[in-house]
């Protein structure tokens, strides 16, 4: 066991991967020498050599298209997006090529790729260094996506990833590599050191995908949260005193519907929490699954909170934040409308 | 100092749009095409430095002189039976492309797509490979799965959608895939194969095996972006790869003028990289043999990528969702100045004494025959639309490598209502 | 008035549109000399001259970056994207360009394109010829997103959707350019002509985008649909006698969810269908509005009939399809759990 | 015909993967980067076709000889007062990056960038266009605004995101945009700006309009798949653009050969194209006036696009996020084989006779205080995150034209939060 942030489980992770399996590649822009903008490759070139780590053009295109092809070859490439904003120019080879080549050769031809790419706002990048995209890939069958929120799942998620024969977008929610959030900017920031989930085995484990954690139990009401959403969502129940069940999906596609409708049953009622825009984003399907599977149970309409439906604004970044207020206000009223 | 324009007596800007020689009825004149001499390019050794042969990638490669002699230093001396299969083998194709296109019109099936008049661009190539190099192709590079002993059955069973269809009935006619014969599956979305075959050249290349990558695309697909990555990433990692420019004129109704063919070669994309580049006679089919065989030497002895354009012509219509004859003129095929790629080398084997016109006839007899029967032999596993041929359960797996909770509801979801709507 | 089909009645209104205004231009694979794959700007290089319709390189991405900077120069670009499967590509141009460009200039620069693509199954056109990519365009806030059912709708939105200055996504249900589609692949399709929505102006009108179309009233519940989908939805409300509401979204954004809203409040029950794959379609933000907004009005689980989650198969493409049954099944379920 | 690899001796294959040749602590040695002389570089009539001046893409336009003297047909022969202007332009700019990086440095706000060593690249550029062409920059040109006159409070109150902002705090620092003096709204992502300048000279050329674009990147972005969209339809349609690829040899942590400079010139990439490409020296102002000048009558007069790579250097960190000690050596910008493009401009007009040494250093002085002046009256608008600035309506307006309800109902609840979180 060894303390780490979130970065260096990222980091180890990595590195038990390319020690154990030499197919194991990675690339992306500045991911080489530098150990990537922010630090997640650092020292696995140095480590692996030149061949198994190393720097890219700026296409992401080309990251993904020849990442398809050292798939189809047998190796597991683990491409770096320096920024999810900047994943755009690659849609085509995830959409139309990795999510489908299994598919359209029966099989032959696979693209065991995972995409890792931090995501989401809080750190003022304005723009282009705050989105939140997740959703999109949750409409491409064929894709899975893969959100941690804690060191030691970022570890364990990135090598079931890694050794996944799917392609997998693993985002990272780079507003708490280095601590978790609860929601509070003009608080300091907690370093992970001081949380049990900073605890990290230098060796190699996974945590399968496709499966859920419940972080807080609770019967009044269950919330649905992934990435930095997860720490703020938890920390306003507390604050509120709302005996909530908070459950950090860790993976959306596949989504762990068992433990998410056993709980619903069990509290009736559902708030959903995403830092993405609201429309369409996925408490979107997370809503409608939760409204499909336990109707009979709800008894408080399912709430949504999430960032507004606006390019994430550089100054306003902590007015467009889904913080403790908009979080809080939901759950009250969840909680209210019940209690009345 | 920002000089004020208002102040100046210009003339006004106008945007060109380009405009294709002959429209329908037009009569067709190439006579301003440049055709070089064959035997007259010169063939620089594979070591040779990209900055020092520029001038290759404006020129045009060409072997078979104007009395089917095969001439000059890009001759690759093939043998007679080496030849003789290259001709065979492209007639295979033809007749192969001639009768499947007829079948689609026949209702059999939703979609064709041929490669007449540019078998030399994938057959010659394929053959100047090793069956170990992987193929990346576009949707018209057929001919590699001919030289790499596809069975015809098989390609026919694809464009059914039967049930023996090896791709269950997914992908779109001609859509093929073969791992065994290192064919990669064939996406609907242009360029797409370009980085990827850029990516598992490098991939070959790190894992300090000796294969190498082959990739094709048509003139009008090299203006996606996917090229400019490939190309990029190619130059950047020296990648033992062959990147094939297919320019046979034409990208459904528009002509190469809009991929940018007006102001320079498409071979010249490469030089803009510093990759070596050639262009060449794609109807000469060896010289698109040694132009394949030259790339390969450099991929193969770690000097890097090549660009190959392929100078010929789509002789026929787009697919069989397209009609030519409402946008080009008919006369073009016939006026084609560079001629037909199996005529050609049919003439230079009746030159060299190895063939005769008889036998050409038996052969495109004896190739029809062998078309028909595969045919035949594919329709026992049923055509498109006539029945149902693949369980419902097959649509949904593939997917992922395991099927997660939500597609195995579908499924049953599925299986369901074929219950109701097909009852057996 | 003269009779149209859909492709008659969109290059109509492209007709009218360039004659009324002179920075109307057309751009797209094949549009020019050759009137579009569909031939739906067959035609107009002859009238209006080869610079305000023309071809252009395959570059999806070229194709919308150039629309773009014409319409920062002050043109009033319609680019074609020869089926929607293939505007990936051109996704980053869409996303982080065309939907910010008023937002982060402050309204200095503005992108008023509408991009035209044929969209849907039902062809044989396998994987690629098939998608329905709407939602994702839904998820990014500045993006409009317009679909029409019938040759008159289709004028009237195109030309408002033209005259907008935010860019839009058009996308045309191809599978009924020469007649509605009710879902039976193997009856004859009926032309248009046999339709009163055939009977077209030849001038120009619009239809306000942000409406909806009530095409059937009903009290028993409301069927969301738009495109193809409305005339299937449609079809089998009547084979099986049910008193739906049937609503004509026309656009996805912006929503019209007052009409949404009146017609639940009124059924108390609600059925949401579309072709595009099931997770994180838009069927889930409509889904999750309905639920939002109607939850007390709800006597039934609103459910979603959808193309299922995997690329759409060549052979099986009437399998895929959200046909007659899938439909059928999931408003006998609605209206059976009312009524027992 | 598909030969056995397996039965061949072949040495296996291996990855490139380039790399710089100083890393931090490595002594530089440019002795081997070639330094072309000045003069030495023949000036094509603007009416010459791009296949006739190749070389040009390959060679390096200079006008600053060793003497500081203009020299060769390439000096634009500008007067004394434009030349003093082009000085003091490049002063102020570069008093302006230096205090604004210190100002994020001290927390004033999220970001900077600099542009420091390639202010030629922007200014002599700017200078050398029409105030009416419309420039189209990435987000290291702010020296175009300077050129045209935007207010530096302006600049500063945008990189505060203050209530003064422009931009409506919106935007990171330094994504300025302005219609009034045709600066296109700078993006984030790389490259997107390339084909909206090509489509913007496309319009202009349709509509016969007498203004041309500008576009700029760095040599990093040139990798991205617009790019290439940009210089297909630029040699397609003609468009009247001018395309500048800043190569200032470093994108972030990357050197220039993860883009391809390790094979051929960034000017090689418009030759690809067919489109006619100028090399040069960045950091000599004459030489990059004069280039645009070349380019911008060729585009007025309808003979088409040009590519011009700037050869530079990025002299400080990427950003205010990059420490470029963590992967070059800092030797590097002082061993910078062209010099400082401030210094040279200001040697030769000491060498001219109109201008001191003592004048330098009061120019100095006083753009020193003009920024400093520039920051307080800024600052009193507000800096980032001393208060929230912008009225939270602001957050939803310009989303689209008009608000629709969903973004109506969200700003209530903006506002509703606003008086929770910060009551008044
Ligand atoms: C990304 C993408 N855009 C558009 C299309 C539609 N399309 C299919 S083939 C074709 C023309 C391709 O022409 P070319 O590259 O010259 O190849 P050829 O058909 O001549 O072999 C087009 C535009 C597509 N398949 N994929
Ligand atoms: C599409 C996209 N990918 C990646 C990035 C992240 N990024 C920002 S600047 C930069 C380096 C650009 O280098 P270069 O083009 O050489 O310009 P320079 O910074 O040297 O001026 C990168 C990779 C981005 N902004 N956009
Ligand atoms: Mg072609
Ligand atoms: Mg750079």
């Amino acid at each position: 066991m060894a303390v780490m942030n979130m970065i260096e489980a990222i980091n180890s992770g990595l590195d038990n991967m390319m020690e154990r399996d030499d197919n194991v590649v990675i690339m992306g822009e500045d991911v080489g020498y530098f150990g990537g903008v922010f630090r997640a490759t650092a020292g696995l070139q140095e480590k692996y050599g030149k061949t198994r780590c190393f720097d890219s053009p700026i296409s992401e295109c080309g990251i993904i298209g020849a990442a398809v092809g050292m798939g189809a070859y047998g190796l597991r490439p683990v491409p770096e997006i320096q920024f999810a904003d900047y994943i755009y120019p690659g849609m085509d080879q995830l959409i139309s090529e990795a999510a489908r080549l299994r598919y359209r050769s029966a099989g032959e031809f696979i693209a065991p790729l995972t995409v890792r790419s931090p995501f989401g706002g809080g750190i003022f990048g304005g723009q282009t260094h705050s989105q939140s995209p997740e959703a999109m890939f949750t409409h491409v069958s064929g894709l899975k996506t893969v959100i941690p929120s804690t060191p030691y799942d970022a570890k364990g998620l990135l090598i079931a990833a890694i050794e996944d024969n799917d392609p997998v977008l693993f985002f990272e929610p780079k507003r708490i590599y280095n601590g978790p959030f609860t929601g509070y900017y003009d608080k300091p920031v907690e370093p992970w050191s001081k949380f049990d989930a900073a605890q990290v085995p230098e060796d190699y484990y996974r945590i399968e995908l496709g499966k859920a954690n419940i972080v807080r139990e609770g019967d009044e009401v269950t919330v649905l949260a992934y990435g930095t959403m997860v720490h703020v969502a938890r920390a306003v129940v507390e604050e509120h005193g709302i005996n909530a069940e908070v459950i950090d999906l860790r993976t959306l596609v596949p989504l762990d519907i068992e433990t998410i409708e056993a709980s619903v049953k069990k509290t009736g009622r559902c708030l959903i929490v995403h830092e993405a825009t609201r429309t369409s984003g996925f408490g979107a399907e997370l809503s409608a699954l939760v409204q499909e599977r336990c109707f009979y149970h709800l008894e408080a309409p399912i709430e949504r909170v999430t960032g507004f439906d606006t390019p994430y604004p550089h100054s306003l970044e902590w007015a467009y934040f889904p913080g403790p207020v908009r979080i809080g206000e939901a759950l009250e009223k969840i909680v209210g409308e019940l209690k009345s | 100092m920002a000089n004020d324009i208002s102040n100046r007596n210009l003339s006004p800007l106008s945007l060109h749009v380009p405009e294709p020689k002959f429209r329908p009825g037009d009569a067709v004149d190439y006579s301003d095409v440049e055709i070089q001499k064959a035997g007259d390019q010169a063939r620089p050794d594979v070591s040779t430095k990209p900055a020092a042969m520029r001038d290759l990638a404006y020129d045009l490669i060409r072997v078979l002189d104007d009395d089917h002699k095969a001439v000059g230093p890009w001759d690759p001396k093939l043998d007679d039976d080496t030849l003789l299969k290259m001709l065979k083998t492209m007639a295979q194709l033809r007749a192969f492309d001639d009768r499947l296109h007829r079948q689609q019109r026949q209702g059999k099936t939703s979609f064709y797509m041929k490669s007449t008049g540019e078998e030399a661009t994938s057959v010659a190539a394929a053959m100047a490979l090793d069956a170990e190099d992987m193929c990346f192709p576009s949707y018209r590079q057929q001919g590699i799965l001919f030289v790499r002993g596809y069975p015809m059955v098989d390609m026919v069973n694809q464009i059914f959608s039967n049930k023996a269809d090896k791709l269950k009935g997914r992908q779109l006619p001609i859509m093929y895939s073969s791992t065994r014969l290192n064919f990669f599956t064939v996406s609907g979305n242009l360029t797409t194969q370009y980085p990827q075959a850029v990516g598992w050249a490098m991939a070959s290349a790190s894992k300090g095996d000796n294969r190498i990558a082959a990739v094709w695309c048509g003139e009008g697909s090299t203006a996606e972006g996917d090229f400019h990555a490939a190309l990029t990433f190619a130059a950047v990692y020296n990648a033992p790869v062959i990147m094939n420019i297919v320019n046979n004129q034409w990208a459904i109704s528009s002509f190469s003028g809009f991929a940018g063919a007006e102001r320079t070669t498409f071979a010249a994309r490469g030089v803009g990289y510093g990759i070596a580049a050639l262009r060449v006679d794609g109807n000469d089919p060896l010289a698109v043999y040694a132009a394949t065989q030259w790339a390969a030497e450099r991929a193969r002895t770690n000097q890097g990528p090549t660009v190959i354009e392929h100078f010929t012509y789509r002789a026929d219509a787009h697919s069989t969702s397209d009609d030519p004859t409402a946008y080009r003129s008919a006369q073009e095929r016939e006026e084609w100045p560079l001629g037909d790629p199996i005529m050609r080398l049919k003439r230079h084997l009746i030159t060299r004494g190895v063939w005769s016109v008889e036998q050409q006839e038996a052969l495109d007899v004896e190739c029809v025959e062998a078309v028909k029967v595969a045919v035949k032999e594919a329709a026992k596993n049923g055509i498109l639309g006539h029945g149902l041929h693949q369980p419902f359960e097959t649509m949904f797996q593939d997917v992922f490598e395991e099927m997660p909770w939500h597609l195995r509801e579908q499924a049953d979801q599925a299986d369901k209502e074929r219950d109701i709507k097909w009852p057996s």
